[in-house]
Formats: C-alpha cells, structure tokens, sequence
C-alpha cells in the first residue's frame, strides 16, 4: 500500500516487482499525455497543492482498502510539465479474485479524477488552456 | 491571520500563490466576500463560485464552512488528477 | 493488436513500449499462479489445444475492438509448467478514455477465463487436481 | 475419417491425445455413442457429458451439432484459461 507524488517519470515494471505477494490478479491502469486534437501540444503543465495532495490520496487508497479485499495497492501521481507521450500517472491493485482489482482500480481512477488537488494546463504552439474538469467525471463517482 | 492559497486560474486570476489574511469572516463565503470587496482581481476570480472549490485545512469543505480553528484556506478550480 | 500464445515469460514494460499510440488511458491486468490455501502447490501445468487457442484468442480480441474504441490491445497466455508466482498471463487495452479500456480489458478477461481453450492442473506435494471452470466465471459473460 | 483429439482429464480418462476415427455418425451426440460403445474408457469420460465440452474443426458447438464436413472433434472439461 503506498502512495507517491513525484515530479521524475516512472518505470511500471519496476513498479509492479513483488507488487501483490502472490495475489493472483494485478490490475494497473496508467495515464499517459495524449496531443490535443489539433496535433499541436508542447507540453501539460501538472500543478497540485503539495500539502493536501498526499493525504488525499492516501485517504483515496485508504477508502478503497476498505472496500475491497486488496492484497496490495499503488497510486503515484507526477507534477510538472510533461511532454505528450509522458506517464502521468498510474494505479495499481492486486486481489486474490480479478473483479475486486478490477473494481478497486476504477474507484482509485474515478476519485483521482475529481477529488485529488490536481489541475492541468495545456502548452500549445498556439496558447495556454487549463484543462476544465467534466461533468462526466463527477457524475462518475456515483456508481460507488 | 489565515494562510489563503490559490491554484491554477483562481492563481492566476489573484496574482499570487498565497498570502496571509487578517479576518473575522466566521465562515468561507464571508471570507469570500471580504476578499471580493478589496480589489478587482479577487472580485473577478470569485464571480462564478459555481466554478470554484474550496478546501480548509486540506479538507474539502462548501462555502458555508465555518472558518472556526481555519488555518488554511486554499481556492482553486474542479480538480482534474488522473 | 495482438495475440501470443508462448511457454516463455514476458515483461509487461516491453510489452507496454510504444503500446496505445498516444492514447491516454492504459489498462493491463497480469495473472499470476497464485498457491493453494494449503500452500503446498509445486507447480501449474497449462494445457492447451494448439490449433484452437490463437484463433479463439483473436475472436476475443475481435469482438472487443469491435465493441469498443481502442487504439490498441494485446493478449499474451502462457502454456507449460509454471510456478507459484510466475506470470501466466496478460491483456493490455488502450483507449483516448478510460472507462473503454478498462470495460475492454474486463471483457477480455471474461471471455477468457471460459472461452479460451486453456486447462490448469496443480501439482501439489500431495497429489494432482485438475482446476474447475467456476460458475461465476460462465456467469461473468452475462453481463456483455 | 475424423481426427478426434482430447484434452486435460478427458484427455488423461482417454488413454491418448489425439486417434483417428472412422465414423457414419451424423452428429457429435452419435459419435460420444459410438466411443462409448467401444471400450470402458470412453464411457468413463463420456459418462456426464454435462463436464464435457466440444469443438468442431476448432470451433466450440453443442453436441447435437452435425458432423458434416468436420475434420477434427476435440473434447475437453470447461475451459480455465486467464
């Protein structure tokens, strides 16, 4: 069970090494950059509230512990700016049975959407944009 | 004094990232509204609250939270983590 | 889009280089050999019928690009004789949103777990016991 | 002449992976018949055919599925894979 916010990227594999202790489903979801649809993104601009981003994640994983028979957890959240291409972020979940890491996955997903204090502005050749949250993603954490 | 932090356009919008506030506003939307009064950059960061979320002591909370024991109040846009 | 059936191990890092073209939202799930509640599995030999298994892989596959926009996917099972804690197998699904690769991925799971032509039988220090297919996992398919 | 192929206990119940069998039967239910008939093994496999599965030249069908043009049958339990 751990928790990380990191300006440097990432390595999954190194991520997912002893992850789960003999669980015999690992689920990970991982964000990455993706170009805006005219093509023409320099660079996402993570910024976040260092002193709330930590415990709110944390109470994330803590609520999903709780949940969920898990026998491990990961969320790690980067800040800064990010090229497109690059890993923002990523979850992990390991359960002995695949739909609880499955569920537990998308829960982590669909709280860090609307309740983690992250915002992203876009760097392109033409302008600055923040990133607006939707809709979608608040109505998203209803299922649960 | 009350540590007020802003992020993202609510950040920009201000001018800075945070400051100290002397106040006796008893709840965020008072403290809300004193800031509106003081200058045209505050006024014009919190004209739509619909837009803006609040969080005391790293909590989440609504406007209509007390501001009893507050000390930290940050303002800023819906998240967009993920 | 792929499919590979192979006795070999695979690293989900390599697999995942490059994968998704640019889509913003990666979902994978690994299965491990997980030991028995008595601890004392030696070994999971997969069986599988040979001229059946990628075909039947790469319907599964087929039918879940068809259901859901993805920019990419990949299903990886092992065969052989594997020990507790190895990988068996992995399916990756990438999509510009992601709640289409994780319902793809979970899709994918489904339709293998009782649609794929792939047997497991646990070799323990006391004896041999071939795995049964669940009720559950036949019920799972319902839900498509 | 079909090749009939067997896999896991079916396969171990059996005696053998893979035979070649000469068959007038119509359909797969005919076939199970037929095997059956022949020796104790084959009973024994077939004896609760709702633990069996089937495939028609690598397709999945039900046992009142036709033989026609079917080259090779596999039997085998449920299936287990991910």
């Amino acid at each position: 069970m751990s928790v990380r916010v990191q300006e440097q990227d990432f390595d999954l594999a190194a991520e997912l090494a002893g992850f789960g202790d003999g669980a015999g489903a690992i689920v990970t979801f991982t964000g990455i950059v993706r170009n805006n649809p005219a093509g023409d993104l320099r660079e996402m601009l993570i910024e976040h509230y260092p002193a709330m981003t930590k415990p709110a994640l944390e109470q994330i994983e803590t609520d999903a512990l709780n949940r969920w028979q898990l026998t491990d957890s990961r969320i790690i959240h980067r800040f800064g700016a990010l090229k497109p291409g690059a890993q923002i972020m990523m979850v992990a979940t390991a359960s002995t049975h695949r739909q609880n890491a499955f569920e537990a996955a998308e829960f982590l997903m669909d709280y860090l959407k609307s309740r983690a204090p992250f915002w992203k502005k876009e760097i392109t050749t033409s302008g600055e944009v923040w990133v607006q949250g939707k809709d979608a993603d608040v109505a998203a954490l209803k299922r649960w | 004094m009350i540590d007020v932090v802003y992020f993202a356009w609510v950040r920009e919008r201000i001018g800075v990232p945070r400051e100290q506030v002397e106040t006796n506003a008893k709840t965020v939307a008072e403290l809300v509204s004193e800031l509106s009064a003081r200058e045209d950059r505050y006024e014009l960061a919190f004209s739509d609250l619909s837009a803006i979320r609040v969080a005391v002591n790293q909590t989440l909370v609504e406007f209509d939270a007390p501001l009893e024991g507050a000390t930290e109040v940050a303002f800023f846009p819906p998240m967009t983590g993920g």
